[in-house]
């Protein structure tokens, strides 16, 4: 059972992981508490669900959705933002204007799409499952275990394997410093918000095809997640991000598994505030702290 | 004088909520204006309620002595956890006391004798609107005067620049803990008060929604002086009210208030810096 | 300047003041129902029985020609905006009795207000153990979870079952007093509870209690939750290979046509108790069922049932009253019997619904609830 | 002496920003550390004013040892300073930014606050007659009321000096005060210097122009790569062998690298 349990809470983990991805590179290098993001995460799944339901294979839909939500994303970090970075407003009102936004977004897609669950057509992905030692994984399962395992390696190689990636660590580690050096932030800040979007997008569709439950506040239920995850894993560390999801998911299933499903999020919850503690800027973060 | 009574009794939970947000308002204001972004004043909130209605349902106390008490225990929890919490800064400071949040609404669902999810029913509502007002007036007046001191300079000195502060022989580890304290008592009373005057509490009047929503009314209102949050709490709260013919895009529309609101005021809707000392020759 | 005060007097007046009530006038009713936020999907379903019954009601009036004039408010699923929509209800629209709110927790929170004030509240979906106990004002026609699980949890047993595990969310009033009542219903019908594992309403992974109770072998499994999480419940329990011996039993919050819509394949062989269901064969189900059909293009299900019901059953109440005052109408809806879409109902000694001998126990059978065999 | 440091160390992962520094600053007078950029004086200033922890070394002031002692409670011991980057509180109006510089004076008690005591009073009325005198000396006195970030740059300079002197310090520490000045804002600052030295309090200063301090100083200390290589009167330093090898050799160094020092 020991063995099921840890392939459970690293499934729940890759989840939470791959939800937080795009979060913390937001976060991290954007330097905003963009609480919008849980919406790109809706609006990957439904668009997901359209596509699917118009006769898209999920091969083509789950790209295409990614990209669409990176598109939105990138339009509203535009709209909702640049306004306040050319502004010079502190982290404070970006994350109100946010906050804003996304009560408008969800409410505006409940009152237009109504607040049923709905589910991606059957058998767009084999139903069954692979049993092998007694433990059991199914096909969209594996999937999201490849596809958190394959955007990790993906956006590893872009931060430091790229010029590109050199140009986002710069301006994540001094902005007016960056723009100094000739790097378009604003640009800049346009392709970092697509990214994310898109892999808000492509996690939405594969955590609704595994959940099998599509609806408008999807995202937001994440999101309390998603902070606890990025801020553990310190801001803006994609591996650090892998690494706490994973961590996070089994805690919770060990925890659930083995003391009692009552205490799983005191006790999630209890270790976050533990860690934080003795390591105050996150497992994998450095402090950002500059004195005189 | 019938209409009076139904415009009294139509509104009175939306009184009692303006007074009970302003208060709330108010207690994310102190740490805000150490600069500090923590975000523990609705699981403080919920630890003056819950406290305060034990002590009311199976104590039998009367509300006099309720009231005071239901303080003590949030400023407790504040000084036994605020020691490791308050070395952290800015997004990290937000998630432990969120995390610290989630861990006592863990408790309250999982302790028979706080009602689990059932919550407490049946609170007497000993609250009357008069003494909520008169906490909220006399929390603003506090907090004026105290703006206006030398520990006003300190607190808006450290969000500032908290190294400037410290050399200027600023405290800097006391008055973020005090300012916490003070955030205790004040989303405490605004516990109890709400407590008993609606009857009703469950854990997830206290969980991270009520604490982003606590955030939004500071961050709306500005935290230049104590009238800005209030202000922003009475917006926030009226809104939803005010939009309610508006039906299923009402949210939307609060939503996008909200939005345009920040995009032209930044700084919040009362973006006035009180002076930071009495003028010389002046009265109070 | 004086003029202008005058005017806005008058408006403020006319805004406030309840106009002296004409025998003409229609009758006002008003309702709280969650109409947006997350769990908007029971108060639009309620919502949309209401407004069906106001249809058919209006069609002769009540009193004699009066017609009802139905004020729906949104609560938004919380605490004060329940709370807040009713005292707008009975302080503005001076409503003579009210139905709803949606929820239990809301009911808590807002029941005592319209209680304290004398207007008679009747619960539609409210089954959560206590609701009737806020006072005498406070009524439900939703079948409390205490009468309809132990039918449900005997067919269980009445199917071979010895063994269950229970499940639920421990988060909200409404299932955690589910799962109370299941703890007990299990118990009196012979059956041994091997687990208790409990989940948060929103949560979307149930793997590791599954994975726990798998290991127990037990013969049933009983879930008291909202459909949503029950349906991620069974999904996943497929998933972790759950398979047909394994009887699941829900409890109120499962009977939903969106269980299967949600769960799809997963929900096959679910057992739900339930006072209503769709293709219950009398006349007054099918008719409802029709115009329901016809009106929104869609199945109704419980909760819409119960809300057309409820109105009806509160404008024979309104018409045995013989006006519409708040007391009296409360004293009528005691004596009140009506046959609807739920079978013949009435009111019991606690104002909840007298007889449990329409509960059927229903199995999901090829994507739909039929009578279970 | 005023102000004493032995063997004074600080390090940073692998570099040793100051190393071993002996300082000795008698009462009275104007000092300065000089060297050039990264010599470690920035680091050794917050040593001192205990914003940075020394990894090995003692300090004490007025005679009683300060290594462990935290920043603020060396502010109440009379240690005041200014920063390299002004650190003015920009949103503050002028004369509160002077005020506070007059918090560890200030003990009034909340009751007293929020009662407005007359004990209160008076400690306010007190406060603000010194802040204006802080203002007057630095020839801000006009401006009292003006936000601080609305300040031009060099009165910013001058706020911060007047913030520090408002609460009567017997030590000022300034960190670059001339930088970013034009030479007849220096002159200025020169006087004003002299100004608050002739008042009575000892002044250190942390500068690289090395013409601005010679003029000024009473004894100078000048770092290179963490250590003391010289510690006497102006004079002698410019004799130096040491000193102007370090600067020269500084310089050529980065000229040979091609930047611009």
């Amino acid at each position: 059972m020991l063995a099921q349990q840890l392939l459970n809470g690293l499934l729940l983990g890759a989840t939470y992981a791959l939800f937080a991805l795009g979060f913390t590179l937001m976060f991290g290098v954007l330097r905003v508490v963009n609480l919008t993001y849980g919406f790109y995460f809706t609006a990957g799944a439904f668009l997901a669900l359209w596509l699917t339901q118009a006769g898209a294979p999920l091969f083509l839909a789950l790209p295409a959705a990614a990209i669409a939500s990176g598109l939105i994303a990138t339009l509203l970090d535009w709209l909702l933002l640049t306004r306040l970075r050319r502004a010079g407003a502190d982290e404070l009102a970006s994350l109100m204007v946010t906050l804003g936004a996304v009560l408008a977004l969800y409410a505006g897609m409940t009152a237009w799409l109504g607040p049923d669950i709905r589910r991606l057509p059957p058998g767009l992905i084999a139903a069954g499952a692979l049993e092998a030692f007694g433990l059991r994984i199914t096909l969209a399962q594996i999937l999201i275990l490849a596809a958190c395992a394959l955007l990790v390696g993906l956006l590893l190689w872009l931060m430091r394997g790229t010029r590109l990636g050199l140009a986002i660590r710069a301006m994540a580690e001094r902005p007016d410093t960056a723009a100094l050096m000739g790097i378009a932030t604003a640009r800049l800040a346009a392709l970092v918000s697509f990214v994310s979007g898109a892999l808000a997008g492509a996690g939405g569709v594969l955590i609704g095809l595994n959940f099998n439950a599509i609806h408008p506040y999807m995202g937001e239920s994440m999101m309390l997640r998603g902070f606890v995850v990025i801020v553990v894993g310190g801001l803006g560390n994609i591996f650090g991000a892998l690494v706490a999801g994973l961590l996070l998911g089994i805690i919770e299933v060990l925890t659930a598994g083995y003391i009692s499903s009552g205490l799983k999020e005191a006790v999630a919850f209890a270790l976050l505030v533990l860690v934080l503690w003795t390591r105050p800027a996150g497992l994998f973060g450095t402090t950002l702290a500059r004195k005189a | 004088m019938a209409w009076f009574d139904d415009l009294l009794f139509t509104y009175q939970n939306l009184a009692v909520a303006l007074g009970v947000n302003g208060l709330l308002a108010l207690s994310m204001y102190v740490v805000l204006a150490v600069g500090q972004l923590s975000l523990g004043q609705a699981a403080f909130m919920g630890l003056g309620a819950y406290s305060s209605a034990l002590m009311s349902l199976q104590l039998g106390w009367p509300f006099w002595a309720v009231l005071p008490l239901s303080c003590v225990v949030p400023v407790l929890f504040a000084l036994a956890v605020g020691g490791p919490t308050l070395r952290l800064n800015g997004v990290y400071l937000a998630i432990a006391t969120i995390g610290l949040g989630e861990v006592l609404r863990g408790v309250y669902l999982n302790v028979d004798v706080l009602g689990g999810a059932m919550g407490l029913s049946g609170i007497p509502e000993a609250a009357p609107l008069w003494l909520i007002y008169a906490m909220l007036a006399l929390a603003v007046l506090v907090l004026w005067q105290v703006g206006k001191s030398g520990i006003g300079r300190a607190m808006e000195a450290m969000r500032l620049d908290e190294t400037a502060a410290l050399s200027m022989g600023v405290n800097i580890r006391r008055y973020r803990l005090a300012t916490l304290c003070a955030s205790a008592v004040l989303a405490g009373l605004a516990g109890a008060l709400s407590a008993h005057s609606t009857d009703f509490i469950g854990p997830n009047d206290f969980g991270f929604e009520p604490a982003v929503t606590i955030l939004s009314f500071a961050l709306l209102g500005g935290i230049g002086s104590p009238f800005a949050p209030v202000l922003g709490a009475w917006l926030l709260t009226l809104l939803p009210e005010v939009l309610r013919p508006l039906a299923d895009v009402r949210l939307v529309m609060n939503g996008a208030v909200i939005v345009v609101a920040v995009l032209f005021l930044p700084r919040g809707l009362l973006a006035w810096r009180m002076p930071r000392h009495v003028r010389p020759g002046r009265a109070a | 300047m004086l003029k202008r005060r005058t005017l806005a007097a008058a408006a403020l007046a006319a805004l406030l003041l309840p106009m002296a009530a004409s025998a003409a006038d229609p009758v006002p009713l008003g309702a709280v129902e969650v109409l947006t936020g997350p769990t908007a999907a029971y108060g639009t379903a309620a919502k949309a029985g209401l407004d069906l019954a106001l249809e058919a009601i209006n069609g002769k009036g009540v009193l004699g020609g009066r017609k009802l004039s139905l004020t729906v408010e949104d609560s938004a699923g919380t605490k004060d905006g329940a709370i807040n929509a009713m005292r707008k209800l009975i302080g503005r629209d001076k409503v003579v009795a009210l139905i709803g709110p949606t929820l239990s927790n809301e009911m808590f929170a807002a029941g005592p207000v319209a209680n304290a004030r004398g207007i008679p509240t009747i619960g539609t979906s409210t089954t959560a153990n206590g609701i009737t106990d806020i006072g005498p004002f406070i009524f439900r026609t939703a079948m409390p979870e205490a009468d309809v699980i132990p039918v449900t949890m005997r067919k269980a047993a009445a199917r071979g079952a010895k063994t269950i595990a229970l499940m639920y969310a421990n988060d909200d009033a409404f299932s955690k007093s589910g799962f109370e009542v299941m703890q007990k219903a299990a118990a009196t019908a012979g059956l041994q509870i091997v687990a208790t594992e409990s989940f948060a309403s929103k949560d979307t992974d149930f793997s590791a209690q599954l994975t726990k109770i798998k290991a127990l072998k037990p013969d049933a499994i009983g879930i008291s939750a909202l459909v949503e999480p029950v349906s991620g419940v069974l999904l996943q329990a497929r998933q972790l290979g759950f398979g047909a011996e394994t009887q699941f039993v829900g409890g109120n919050g499962s009977n939903s046509p969106k269980l299967a819509a949600i769960a799809g394949a997963a929900a096959e062989g679910m057992l739900v108790g339930s006072p209503w269901f769709v293709a219950k064969p009398d006349a007054a189900n099918q008719a409802f069922v029709a115009a329901f059909q016809s009106k929104y293009g869609k199945a109704p299900d419980q909760f819409a049932a119960q809300a057309y019901d409820t109105l009806f059953i509160l404008a024979e109440a309104i018409d045995r009253a013989g006006e519409a005052d708040p007391a009296k109408i409360r004293d009528a809806l005691t004596k009140t019997e009506h046959t609807g879409a739920l079978g013949p109902f009435r009111f019991g000694e606690n104002r909840s619904p007298a007889a449990t001998e329409g509960v059927v126990v229903l199995e999901l059978h090829d994507g739909a609830f039929r009578i279970a065999p | 002496m005023l102000l004493q440091t032995s063997a004074l160390s600080r390090h940073f992962a692998g570099l040793v920003a100051v190393d071993r520094v002996d300082l000795a600053i008698p009462q009275g007078g104007i000092h300065a550390v000089i060297g050039p950029n990264g010599a470690g004086k920035t680091t050794l200033f917050n040593l001192i004013s205990g914003l940075a922890t020394p990894t090995a070394g003692q300090i004490s002031f007025a005679g009683q040892d300060i290594t462990l002692l935290p920043a603020d409670r060396r502010a109440q011991a009379g240690m005041a300073r200014t920063f390299q980057n002004i650190r003015v509180f920009a949103t503050m109006s002028v004369l509160d930014n002077a005020l506070t510089g007059l918090h560890a004076r200030l003990s009034a008690s909340l009751p007293a606050i929020i009662a407005r005591l007359p004990g209160f009073r008076r400690a306010e009325r007190d406060a603000i007659a010194r802040a204006q005198a802080a203002l007057a000396l630095v020839g801000l006195q006009d401006r009292a009321y003006t936000q601080a970030g609305a300040l031009a740059y060099g009165d910013q300079r001058r706020l911060e000096i007047a913030r520090a002197m408002a609460g009567g310090p017997r030590l000022l520490l300034l960190d670059e005060p001339a930088a970013g000045m034009n030479p007849a804002e220096r002159a200025a600052l020169a006087t004003l210097i002299r100004a608050i030295a002739a008042q009575g309090t000892t002044v250190l200063l942390v500068e690289h122009d090395m013409p601005f301090v010679m003029g000024l100083s009473d004894s100078v200390t000048v770092l290179n790569f963490g250590r003391r290589i010289f510690a006497g009167p102006p004079g002698a330093a410019r004799q130096d062998p040491g000193v102007i090898e370090a600067y020269i050799g500084h310089k050529a160094a980065v000229r040979l690298a091609g930047q611009a020092p």
